[in-house]
């Protein structure tokens, strides 16, 4: 059963940011990619107790540190100087990527170049000659978590869906994707088929009919 | 994995163990044993248990009470046999407890791989052995290694010196041994601690098993200062 | 591995670095850099070097710095390309430094096997991706596995905040990073810290990475306190 | 070369560790195994700088602790109550035995059942029905240490050679050992052959009569 938000425009990146927020269960252990997906933090009440891992080797991690709380030995993954909540603790990398591939974070939220119904998810790489392939975390944060979530705006610019029957990136993790959030709707994906949860300032049927997904 | 919870008695953190499982329990030799957990476990009553240890208890206290309980169906461990290990070695020779003895440091890295979600390793030890019967042997490099796979727990019973509320561990000195891997490698992990302190207590750059591989935290009820062999 | 040295002057500690060495280099970003032992190897000359590091440095400093002196054969990280990798960028684009791609985790994981004596392990990152290209895979338990193998260095260059005389280090918050791990991994681990502290001013249960794995250690000539970005 | 002391007796356990610990370069990491070995510990001068590792979880190692000093969370591999020294460490059992896997101790003395002038050791199981297997570190230990050195009485209780040309008992491990420290005599062992460093109360024309192993 989708749920059609028709009375607004579809979502701007920090209203999905607040829409994902809602569905991570009080009490999560959550890494925010980089890009769009670090803006969910900034909608966790801080009673929902949701902690955040950061690749690079802590959880419990606060919001971004400005001026004078800026330590250049506390980044997060991004590089970005952040600050430490009461009761983080800091690990070295193989502990934290272990922690990460043992599946005992809950839900893991990253930004996509595509993303297939299948769960196929395209994010580091886009495959240009000359572009410098980087894949950082990606890869292990793809299969990593018990929940990966995708957040990523449902067109490019040129208005090519991002959520495809197959990617045309090169991969980043195969079948580990099971919900896409995008501003114009959130969908379910994986083996067992998709499915489409909500829509934002677009109706089911344009939605699908734009999409070209559904026959 | 839901944040750590604090619980008021052992009665509360062993609840739920169901017969059958496989119960990843800490120390060695007496020395980071979760005594109290498992004096809990044996009121629970759980049973048809695969306990992964290092050794098979000692005298009749923690995980020889619950052998001599005629709790656990199998032993995966090290080093059953020791000068205090009676009530394993009268069960083992009546055929009422299978043994799988496993390498020390494979037991270890065994576990480390399963909370780490490594499928399988190549490991040097036991090569050419009687340990190593069984086991696919792969040469890199010009040495031969054999391939060991993951040991998981459904619960881990532990115990650490502190834990904040927020289920950091630090541990004291050798009692530490097995209490950070098998955190790692149990669906649900029980810890029992000296202390509980407040949250922001613990120096986040010295916890030792951060609170995301911790289930249910509980006090001690008596601190075990007891050596082995004088007791 | 002796007991660790402390030495006097970084010119000492990265002294008998040979060219076409492997050199681990500890940091994320500027995080954990150890500027001081990067800029004394590049006084000290050493060239073809195969450098293993998360990134391929930020701005001119640094890696960057020891990358625009010429004397990286090959980079083997997981990611190069960052907003200040222009000096990386461009030697990379001319054909003039190699690129090997690793995926973090398994960067990370890969230094540990070689410190832990592990001849490969089974990994399910990457796998189906153009990065599992030429790497054995393995289905177990229903699950595809890739056949890693360990990163072993010649010499680690790391940083940390403090050392006692006899190697043991403790890290402040995420500048930890790959550190316990390089100096696990390679033959000599060179480490500068912001303090060596007397003998027994560490808390054994809080040492992070024990003397064992440390060679050389040298006092920081500065501090570093730079973020990212804002320098 | 072989050295022989012709004007004593064979050596004590005592002796033997003694002689043993003459042998320890300054400065190495050494693990001690259960049993005589242990007893080197005594043979170490404290400015040696000799780090004693003990597998359940220590560097820096102190001797046995008497009275008031023992403490139930401090033991060694044979659970003896043991101290600490300034500059000591612990860790957990993943890093301990990865710490001696990875070749990081400079030396292992190991007690033994046998061990073959192949290097192979004997030292975890009798192999005798109804003995309850138990292996401990052993097997570990004796791959993981770049110098494995043995230590025992060279000859059983009924004059057996225990220093054989391959071993009878199950095996510890392959090709391992490089050297046996026994009574009456030191070995150089492994795939290159055998060598007899040093004899104690007997002639090397008796000992290597006695023993059989050479023609």
């Amino acid at each position: 059963m989708t749920t059609q938000h028709l009375d607004r425009e579809p979502l701007t990146m920090d209203e999905l940011a607040a829409v994902i927020a809602r569905d991570i269960p009080a009490g999560s252990f959550v890494n925010l990619g980089i890009g769009h997906p670090t803006k969910i933090a900034d909608h966790l009440p801080e009673d929902l107790g949701v902690v955040l891992h950061t690749e690079n080797g802590m959880l419990g991690m606060g919001p971004r540190a400005e001026d004078d709380a800026m330590d250049a030995d506390l980044t997060n993954a991004g590089k970005v100087p952040v600050t430490e909540l009461p009761g983080a603790s800091y690990f070295h990398h193989a502990d934290s990527f272990a922690m990460m591939r043992g599946g005992h974070l809950d839900v893991c939220v990253l930004g996509a170049y595509q993303v297939a119904v299948t769960g196929d998810i395209a994010n580091w790489h886009t495959g240009r000659p000359g572009d410098i392939p980087a894949v950082g975390g990606a890869m292990d944060l793809a299969i990593g978590a018990r929940n990966v979530y995708a957040m990523m705006t449902l067109f490019t610019k040129s208005g090519a869906p991002k959520l495809v029957p197959a990617c045309t990136y090169p991969l980043t993790g195969v079948g580990c994707v099971s919900r896409v959030y995008t501003d114009f709707g959130v969908f379910d994906v994986g083996p067992s088929g998709m499915g489409l949860r909500e829509t934002y300032g677009v109706t089911e049927a344009d939605l699908r009919a734009r999409l070209g997904l559904w026959t | 994995m839901a944040r750590a919870t604090v619980l008021g008695t052992t009665d509360e953190a062993v609840a739920g163990i169901e017969d059958g499982s496989t119960v990843l329990v800490g120390g060695f030799g007496l020395a980071g044993m979760p005594f109290d957990l498992i004096d809990a476990l044996i009121r629970q009553g759980a049973g048809d248990l695969t306990v992964v240890a290092n050794n098979a208890g000692n005298g009749e206290v923690g995980l020889a009470a619950l052998l001599k309980a005629g709790r656990v169906r199998k032993m995966i461990c090290s080093f059953p046999r020791q000068a205090d290990s009676y009530v394993f070695d009268g069960l083992y020779r009546a055929g009422k407890v299978e043994l799988e003895v496993v390498p020390q440091g494979n037991l270890a890295e065994r576990m480390r791989a399963a909370g780490a979600g490594i499928g399988g390793f190549y490991c040097p030890t036991a090569v050419g052995t009687p340990l190593a019967e069984n086991k696919e042997v792969r040469r890199i490099d010009g040495r031969d290694y054999l391939l060991e796979y993951p040991i998981r727990g459904d619960y881990a019973l532990i115990s650490a010196d502190k834990a904040d509320p927020v289920g950091n561990l630090v541990y004291r000195k050798t009692a530490r041994n097995f209490g950070p891997v098998m955190a790692t490698a149990a669906t649900t992990t029980i810890v029992q601690v000296n202390e509980v302190v407040e949250l922001g207590d613990l120096d986040p750059d010295s916890v030792i098993t951060p609170g995301i591989h911790v289930d249910r935290i509980v006090q001690a009820e008596t601190r075990h200062y007891t050596v082995q062999g004088t007791r």
